[in-house]
């Protein structure tokens, strides 16, 4: 390959594409962001909740938005489809049409004038139809980027020339082109990643779910809308009918997913019984426990992390659960809905319900089945875009990957973990051209204005009318001037226009300026321009403040124009006052040891050190034990049927034989110093070794019963059970069986009966998490036998079968095959027993109600996978957190799910959660790609208002410490005060206000400019 | 038109992240509330110190908002738990000393609560313009 | 019959002569008598002669932890500011502490004011100390010349009278309302541990002025506190109270004004006693030490009692449970919130949401 | 019966689910997930403790004795209700088809076996060829004698290359000879060309019912040939669901050769409305006579669907009135079965097949209509039994009687 170019085409805006783009804008290389709406942030911005955190899903993707938005190095095309790409891995040329906008982003404002104005009311596709926009529109509050567009549909001058033109009327700075015409843009990448997202079935074909024709039947998309603050009701739960709050609402799982009847789905979406539990837990909070919620499905899948825990939480807070699948949604008085069902037992059951929400499934959308139909990605059985088991964000065509929900329904995490591997495997690809097109940008050198009293600029903003049409500016401005400190104040009609803030720099320079406010809309998109300007104009960007007396003032006073005015000069005031007391403060940054340390060499751990050192990053991988491999030698084949020996002795000599990979046998982490960048860690041999990030991949254990807490523990729902594991020859753990698989298949060919029995030691008070991979490793194991000896009964005695995603393709073949599943509950444990030398087993059956005895030649304990004793120890070396259940816990459980809150430490595999190998091998990736963001660079950027502590008034009561949520702080013995790292710190107070001696204080945060605003505030 | 009558003057200590954001979100969606708060925007509601309020109060504000992410929500992952267990017992003493609880207010905002936002400062104006001007803690200059 | 507190004061004398002849501690903080009735001063004994001099009595109202790290300080070989840190371990000190003095060190322990591993605790059950002040009322102006103890009274002999006084009806409302009269550690214990006391209500002060409405809450606090003329005896004598600079003193940024006008004096008794909130363990130095007869322990008294409604801590009963302010629990009870969902329905013009704005 | 069960199953083997395998491949039981959504939707659900979920397991279980004894298979009428939104579209229908195959013949319910033996050769309610001619001329020539304008009146009897082949259920000639002549005049006011045949005539085929395949196949073919004979491109089915499924089902399983295209004739008097060659009036129901409409399950769930049902409703409220229409939920492929087809009415069970007609009752009931109309002779009788029964006020109609009510002679 020729020099390969140094930029990539990410194609889709969701959650999945953006954070692609960021990985690789933040290591080195230039991207094209394709999104084919007017706006980036994909399903995720249309959901109100996120399990199993409940947080607002619009308030944690908004920053990754905004970062994508302003990036220098991220060329966001919105409205816009990949026509074609052509050419080889490393040199590919793509064709973009770019549809109009009819807006010119470069002028618009965002005030939202032309959409007051617009006549038309048009169906609001974000709100998925269920409110209004108008023609002109910004697809949701938090857009990125934060521009209007024309729907062409809809406008009245677009269909009708010469018609309305109403809102180029009413546009402040002319930005609106009705004009506008179709783009084509040629680009040349070195590397596609495909991020298309998925969409939800539409249900209106399965007629007996009354969507459609009941308007209180609707869809979990529809639901998320209903519940949002941003949705068309405002976040008050109402039901579509009559607007009435509802009291009783029932969903209805597996809309759309396991059913290859009329919806043509056989996978299961993964997603959706998390979803429902959270739309129930969501509803309850926003209307009222009163509320009933009751949830109808066939396995509760909640096999993910803290999913669990979720779920018994809801259903002790009094969620029902009910087994069943309702045939028909049948409508009853006012609105209200009948659902009539069989409970387990064949007892027909009948309710009535306000609301019904189909959780509906998951499919790839039309638009993408046709782009990789463009583009020559192959798909697999279920039109999902087809990957590689050991490879898993590849697809058929080299140099091209694909992320998210397009190859596979997954949930957020999931997908930004595949989309940080994408990235990896594009710089993999690309690193030779690393830095090659990314653009910096260079600022004059900073004024020295310690010693000069504050000299202030003020720039009253007149934002159009927005503010002035409220606000008398020209008061503000005047009444600015006479302001202590305030050298000159001037007003502006835009000042974010690029002519006034080419005049500002000017003027700051002219009047020998050290302080500046701006009195306008909100820091929280305008500040980091305004401090640009600072910094062009050669001062500190830290000595800037805004007065937000726009979106807090006359947008929200709008008929008090003598209030808000008076509020104005107030918030200027305040920030005059809190400005003239900040000082310059330094652009911190810690250089970087372009090295990292591996800890743990099973999969995860090879896959990270080879996914680095193949792009030119020496690693250092330290393994506890004398072997590579972990726990994946003892693997027989993962779920898609590929065997792992082959797999991992090729994995193993890679790893072995690379120039870049440094391997450790027989060593463990001693003591780690340091942060991002510059870690110095000691190992148990006493060596020690420099490194600028870490990846810990430690794995986790498979439970045996009969060891350990399980069976020693009376209160367990299984009593001291040990299911004769370690007594008897015939009886396994999987992983145990694979070894036979593996060594002597043939020696199970013989057998008449094999009995399975999951969740063993999953699920249970004492480890209530689900482990994830028991239920599709011991099916594959079932099948497996089948292969073996057709004749052979095989039966699983199972709680919830979580075959997730196209994992139920296996279950629905091993049902094909005669395995008989047979369900138990905590209430109806198996129990095993020996008879004459043999085993016996004995279950129920719940559908039947009838006791069913076994006499299997072998029995397989689908044994739960548990973390590692000494995992604790590792974390807290490295400042690390864990999860309740002792696996190692992320950032943020969505959005950085291979991040540690510590940076510059990542975690992969099982030490994170119980996972397959597919995922175990993407989730390395992405913790690779996450370190070469770090790893990539001279040094990173730190936070610069960091806390300082004053050492005179310090007492070392080591409060600070223990708040800290970074691990900033730390105890200094020897002096017995605090001590900031400030390459740690990340400025949040928590310990300035904890601390009751005022010894520590927060950069331009502190007391004194913080008072000085409130006092400020009070003067009148 | 607008008449001449006292406003209650109310500072509110809002986290950037979230009820900031909210505010902000309540002024996109032209959500309407009293021209009595007066924000300042501080990192983290965990930054919000017993002084902080004291000052305000003491300073002649007739009432203290304080607003951070909702549980579970914090940028800065729990300073907002911190907030709650500092602002709970400052609150429940003032009050004990005869401060009106209705003069110190906590909420927690997201940043898509905009309409949220406009709700609390209205409630939260409300109850302080039926208390009438504060007395207790202002100190003259 | 010997009184428990002269039997206690003999194995004190015992106990510290002992720890100082063998070495085992460089000094021992206890009491010995003050130059009036009803008084005692701490005092450092570095040599068993020293020893034979202490007391223990139902006046010992001074904390004593509040003297431990100066004493501890003391005892270490004088070292600047640069000094490397010396060889081995430093001199231990001796020292008594009832149920709330030892709760008092176990919270300086975890705020690295002491090191467990330097004192050597002698732990007494505390039977209550006697309110000079409450004694000196029921005497009505006459001087006491003479306080001789009893188990169950107080023999107050003065200029032509003798009175006894029931012990129990002059003790210390902080020692009344006790419920932890043991220590929770200590090294060696002296006399029997009594275990916790079954009070009826603790909190009943407070909750007597809980059940008062705002206004007569706010009249009750200013007549408290008028007569304080922030001497800051109550800081001085609060182990706890050992910041560098004290809130009151910052001048940048003034949080406190210095006169003794009412606001700053109402700023100074909230803020010192938030200050305590979740450290306080009720030991009375403040009010026993304050002139003015101010009863500002029922300001730290209510943070106790929040604290422990709210999140069922009690400062210093293990050095294991962080400090409640340096912690927190994801269900800490917030009804406090303020939702907005209680606003008035609006009036006039700045009602709702104007005109036909589209809110995207 | 739970305790005849079998619980010890060191060896699971069902002799019975693998005969109907090897009778029926696609018999794809073992998908099943035990979801219940076919239990929940079943009106049989819970009569004699069963339910199509049970009876699946029961297989699955190896329970073949009580999957032989259960006369819940009787009960059940094959209506696939369950197989609708099955998400494994588990043919349960067919399967329980099949185990009543396998049902010894004296086993069997005397009444549905005899009918099926009746059809082998002749018609389902026995009379013989010779005598439905002579009733079908007798009738003809009365109305032609008795009312003047329908003088031309014409019921060809095997006229080759008439385009379309009528089959004509049984009943009427049998009990009720004057409906059939409410299918003559429509078809005469219409111009259709049609005929009838003096052998095979009825279409009726009751050993669909027995799970006999060879007796259901014998049937078939016959009539096939027959109409192959006659040279129609259609063979007309009159309102009869369980005809239409008959000859349709059988064609498609047997794979039988056949010259014709099976439509109802529902469809085409959907069709000749629409081509204005059928003129219908609605006006003659000015006082609002309410009609409701039963789907049957062989006509539109397991035959011509969602847009026969449409066709089924056009010409309802064509001769009715729009505004005279109230339509069921479920309804049209979803609809409940009322509990009469699959042989349930000749195989007894009275009181278990009411039972299982208590929600259709319900239903119909709820819609205040004064007529229900279906197409379908089995529907016919057991909702008219339901209605007797349970108390409903409704009439229980074909379309025929409406479309002439309405019908405006060009």
């Amino acid at each position: 390959m020729a020099a390969p170019k140094g930029s990539v085409l990410v194609v889709g805006g969701g959650i999945a594409g953006v954070q692609a783009a960021l990985d690789l804008a933040n290591s080195g290389f230039y991207v094209h962001l394709v999104e084919s709406t007017a706006a980036i942030g994909g399903r995720m911005a249309q959901l109100d909740k996120t399990f199993p955190t409940n947080d607002c899903s619009a308030c944690i993707l908004s920053p990754k938005l905004v970062e994508c938005g302003r990036h220098l190095n991220i060329n966001l095309l919105t409205l816009s489809d990949v026509e074609s790409v052509e050419g080889e891995p490393g040199a590919f040329r793509v064709v973009v049409r770019q549809r109009p906008r009819y807006v010119d982003t470069e002028k618009c404002l965002a005030c939202g004038t032309c959409a007051e104005k617009c006549p038309k009311k048009v169906p609001d596709d974000f709100n998925l139809g269920l409110g209004k926009r108008k023609a002109v529109y910004l697809r949701f509050p938090q857009a990125v980027p934060l521009k209007y567009a024309i729907d062409p549909e809809y406008c009245i001058y677009i269909n009708k020339p010469g018609r309305c033109g109403m809102c180029a009327k009413v546009c402040p700075t002319g930005a609106i082109n009705l004009e506008d015409t179709e783009k084509k843009h040629v680009l040349d990448v070195g590397a596609v990643i495909l991020a298309p997202g998925f969409s939800a079935f539409d249900p209106s074909v399965l007629d007996y779910t009354g969507y459609g024709r009941f308007p209180n039947v609707v869809t979990s998309m529809d639901f998320e809308r209903l519940l949002s603050p941003s949705g068309p009701t405002e976040g008050h739960l109402q039901r579509p009918s009559d607007k009435k709050e509802p009291k009783r609402i029932a969903w209805l799982q597996c809309i759309g997913s396991r059913d290859i009847n009329r919806a043509c789905h056989g996978y299961c979406s993964s997603v959706c019984c998390m979803y429902a539990i959270k739309q129930a837990v969501i509803a309850r909070e926003h209307a009222g426990k009163d509320v009933s919620a009751d949830i109808f499905y066939m396995d509760m899948r909640t096999h993910g992390k803290e999913f669990e825990a979720y779920y018994n939480r809801a259903s002790d807070e009094g969620i029902a659960f009910h087994r069943a699948r309702v045939h028909t949604v049948s409508p009853a008085a006012d609105g209200d809905l009948v659902l009539r069902y069989a409970d387990e037992q064949g007892r027909v059951r009948e309710e009535e319900f306000d609301m019904v929400v189909l959780s509906v499934g998951l499919e790839l959308d039309s638009r993408a089945l046709d782009l990789a139909g463009r583009l020559g990605v192959a798909l697999d059985a279920d039109n999902f875009i087809a990957t590689d088991t050991f490879r898993p964000v590849v697809t058929n065509r080299p140099g091209v990957y694909v992320c998210g929900a397009a190859s596979e329904p997954k949930d957020i995490p999931q997908s930004v973990m595949e989309a940080s591997a994408a990235a990896l495997e594009a710089q993999r690809l690309l690193h030779g051209a690393r830095w090659q097109e990314t653009r910096t940008k260079e600022f004059p050198p900073e004024r020295d204005v310690h010693a000069e009293p504050p000299r202030i600029g003020v720039f009253v903003c007149h934002c159009g009318i927005n503010i002035a049409g409220v606000v008398d500016v020209k008061d503000v401005t005047e009444y600015a001037k006479g302001l202590p400190g305030v050298v000159i104040a001037q007003d502006n009609l835009f000042t974010c226009s690029q002519d006034t803030i080419d005049q500002m720099a000017k003027t700051i320079r002219e009047h020998g300026l050290n302080r500046v406010v701006v009195a306008s809309c909100t820091p929280r998109t305008h500040e980091p321009l305004f401090q640009e300007t600072l910094r062009e104009a050669g001062i500190n960007k830290f000595l800037f403040e805004m007065a937000n007396i726009r979106d807090q003032d006359s947008w929200v006073h709008q008929n008090q124009p003598e209030q808000a005015t008076k509020k104005a000069k107030d918030l200027v005031r305040m920030a005059v006052a809190k400005v003239a007391r900040k000082q310059p403060l330094p652009y911190n940054s810690v250089p970087v040891f372009k090295s990292a340390l591996v800890v743990g060499a099973g999969v995860a751990g090879m896959s990270a050190a080879l996914s680095l050192a193949d792009q030119g990053f020496p690693v250092t991988l330290v393994e506890r034990k004398d072997r590579l491999g972990g726990h994946a030698v003892k693997f027989y084949r993962t779920w898609q049927g590929a065997e792992v020996k082959p797999f991992l002795e090729n994995l193993s000599r890679q790893v072995l034989s690379h120039e870049n990979i440094n391997v450790r046998f027989g060593v463990t982490v001693s003591d780690v110093e340091g942060s991002v960048g510059r870690f110095h860690t000691t190992l148990s041999d006493g060596s020690a070794l420099d490194h600028g990030v870490a990846i810990l991949a430690v794995g986790a254990e498979s439970y045996k019963p009969g060891k350990g807490t399980f069976a020693r523990d009376a209160s367990s729902p299984w009593g001291r059970e040990t299911f004769f594991h370690g007594a008897r020859p015939d009886v396994y753990t999987l992983l145990e069986l694979d070894q036979v698989f593996i060594k002597d298949p043939s020696s199970l060919s013989g057998a008449n009966q094999a009995v399975f029995i999951h969740c063993v030691g999953s699920r249970i008070p004492e480890r209530p998490y689900c482990s994830r991979v028991c239920c599709t490793h011991a099916i594959d194991q079932a099948l497996k036998l089948k292969e073996l000896n057709p004749d052979m009964d095989v039966i699983m005695l199972y709680r919830d079968i979580r075959t997730y995603g196209q994992r139920e393709k296996l279950y629905q073949e091993a049902r094909a095959k005669g395995i008989l599943f047979v369900r138990y509950d905590l209430d109806h444990l198996p129990k095993v027993g020996e008879e004459g030398g043999g085993l016996v087993v004995q279950a129920h059956d719940p559908v039947l109600d009838m006791d069913v005895r076994f006499n299997p030649d072998f029995l397989v304990l689908a044994s739960a996978v548990r973390p590692r004793d000494d995992v604790g120890g590792l974390a807290k070396l490295f400042k690390c957190a864990l999860s309740e259940d002792n696996f190692m816990l992320e950032a943020h459980m969505k959005l950085r799910p291979v991040d540690f809150a510590t940076d510059g430490v990542y975690l992969a595999g099982l030490c994170h959660y119980p996972k397959p190998m597919d995922e175990a091998i993407a989730q390395a990736q992405a913790a690779a790609a996450r370190a070469a963001t770090v790893l990539s660079r001279d040094e990173v950027p730190a936070e610069s208002v960091t806390a300082e502590v004053d050492t005179r008034k310090c007492t070392g009561c080591g409060v600070c410490v223990r708040i800290c949520p970074y691990h900033a702080v730390s105890p200094d013995p020897a002096l017995r005060v605090a001590v900031v790292d400030t390459g740690l710190c990340k400025g949040c107070g928590a310990c300035v206000a904890g601390c009751r001696s005022d010894a520590i204080t927060l950069k331009n945060m502190g007391n004194e400019q913080i008072l000085a605003a409130v006092d400020a505030a009070m003067e009148e | 038109m607008e008449t001449k009558k006292w406003e209650p003057r109310i500072v509110a200590f809002l986290c950037n992240w979230c009820s900031y954001a909210g505010a902000d979100l309540a002024g996109v969606s032209r959500y309407q509330y009293p021209p009595s708060l007066r924000i300042i925007r501080v990192p983290c509601s965990g930054r919000v110190s017993a002084n902080m309020v004291l000052d305000a109060l003491k300073s002649g504000a007739d009432g203290v908002l304080v607003s951070g992410c909702h549980p579970g929500d914090c940028h800065y992952i729990s300073g907002n738990m911190y907030a709650r267990r500092r602002l709970a017992l400052l609150k429940s003493l003032l009050e004990f000393i005869g401060i009106e609880p209705e003069r110190f207010n906590v909420s927690w905002i997201s940043a898509s609560e905009g309409k949220q936002f406009a709700e609390v400062a209205r409630e939260v104006t409300e109850k302080v313009r039926a208390l009438g001007p504060a007395r207790h803690l202002v100190k003259d200059f | 019959m010997e009184s428990s507190s002269s039997k206690i004061t003999d194995e004190i004398r015992a106990e510290a002569s002992r720890l100082l002849s063998s070495g085992e501690v460089a000094a021992f903080l206890g009491f010995v008598p003050g130059s009036l009735p009803m008084t005692v001063r701490p005092f450092v004994a570095r040599s068993s002669e020293d020893a034979a001099r202490l007391v223990w009595n139902s006046f010992c109202v001074m904390n004593l932890a509040n003297y431990l790290p100066e004493v501890l300080k003391s005892v270490e070989p004088p070292r600047g500011p640069g000094d490397p840190e010396p060889e081995g371990p430093l001199p231990r000190v001796g020292v008594l502490a009832t149920g709330c003095w030892s709760r008092n060190m176990v919270v300086q322990i975890q705020e690295n004011r002491i090191q467990r591993d330097r004192v050597v605790i002698l732990g007494i059950s505390s039977r209550g100390m006697v309110d000079r002040k409450k004694v000196l009322a029921r005497l009505g102006g006459r001087e006491a010349l003479k306080v001789e103890e009893q188990d169950h009274s107080l023999l107050v002999s003065g200029r032509a009278f003798n009175e006894e006084i029931p012990r129990w009806e002059v003790v210390r409302d902080n020692c009344r309302s006790c419920v932890h009269p043991d220590p929770v550690i200590w090294d060696i214990m002296i006399g029997e541990r009594a275990g916790d006391r079954q009070n009826a209500n603790r909190f009943a002060q407070v909750e007597e002025i809980e059940s008062l409405a705002p206004e007569e809450r706010w009249a009750w606090f200013q007549e408290e506190i008028s007569s304080c003329i922030r001497c800051y005896a109550c800081r001085n004598a609060c182990p706890l109270c050992y910041c560098p600079t004290c809130f009151v003193d910052d001048s940048r940024p003034q949080w406190v004004g210095k006169s003794i006008e009412p606001v700053d004096t109402a700023i100074f008794h909230i803020l010192r006693a938030y200050h305590c909130a979740g450290r306080c363990t009720d030991c009375g130095a403040c009010e026993s030490a304050c002139p003015m007869g101010i009863r500002m322990r029922l300001f730290t008294k209510k943070l106790e009692k929040d604290v422990l409604e709210m999140y069922g801590a009690e400062a210093g009963m293990d050095p294991e449970t962080p400090l409640p302010l340096s912690t927190f629990s994801p269900d800490d009870p917030q009804d406090f919130i303020v939702t907005g969902q209680e606003s008035p329905k609006s009036t006039g013009d700045e009602a709702g949401r104007s005109g036909e704005v589209s809110q995207s | 019966m739970a305790e005849k069960r079998q619980s010890g199953l060191s060896r699971i083997r069902s002799r019975v689910k693998a005969t109907i395998k090897s009778r029926f491949p696609g018999a794809n039981m073992d998908y099943c997930l035990t979801c219940g959504l076919c239990a929940s939707g079943c009106p049989a659900t819970g009569i004699d403790g069963m339910d199509p979920r049970k009876f699946l397991r029961l297989l699955a279980l190896g329970q073949d004795e009580e999957i032989m004894n259960t006369d819940w298979i009787y009960v059940c009428t094959m209506c696939q209700r369950c197989k609708y939104a099955c998400p494994m579209d588990i043919n349960i229908g067919r399967i329980v088809y099949e185990v009543r195959g396998l049902r010894p013949r004296d086993r069997r319910p005397r009444n549905l076996q005899k009918t099926c033996d009746f059809q082998k050769t002749s018609c389902s309610t026995g009379i013989s060829d010779k005598d439905f001619v002579w009733v079908v001329n007798d009738v003809l020539e009365e109305v032609r004698q008795n009312e003047p304008e329908w003088a031309d009146l014409e019921a060809p009897i095997d006229r080759k290359g008439a385009e379309y082949f009528l089959n004509q259920n049984a009943k009427d000639p049998t009990v009720s000879p004057e409906e059939m002549v409410l299918v003559w005049k429509i078809l005469h006011e219409a111009g259709v060309s049609w005929t009838y045949s003096s052998k095979w005539w009825d279409g009726a085929n009751y050993c669909l019912f027995t799970g006999d395949s060879e007796d259901f196949e014998a049937t078939v073919r016959a009539q096939v040939e027959t109409v192959n004979e006659l040279g129609c491109k259609y063979y007309l089915n009159t309102e009869c669901g369980h005809i239409y499924y008959a000859v349709r089902e059988g064609i498609k399983r047997f794979n039988i050769p056949h010259r014709f295209e099976v439509i109802s004739i529902v469809s085409l008097y959907a069709q000749l409305i629409r081509d204005g060659r059928l003129l219908v009036d609605p006006s003659w129901n000015s006082d609002g006579l309410k009609f409701t409409v039963q789907d049957p399950c062989k006509l539109i769930r397991q035959g011509g669907g969602d847009s026969l049902a449409e066709d089924l409703r056009f010409v309802i409220k064509s001769v009715a009135g729009e505004e005279n229409f109230v339509d069921v939920w479920p309804n049209k492929s979803n609809n409940y079965c009322c509990g009469g087809g699959g042989g349930a009415l000749q195989a007894g069970f009275k009181d278990q097949r009411r039972r299982f007609g208590r929600l259709k009752f319900d239903q119909l009931n709820a819609t205040g209509a004064d007529v229900v109309i279906t197409p379908c002779y089995n529907c016919h009788s057991h909702i008219m039994d339901l209605g007797e029964f349970y108390g409903g006020k409704w009439r229980v109609t074909h379309l025929w009687d409406w479309i002439v009510k309405a019908m405006v002679r060009k």
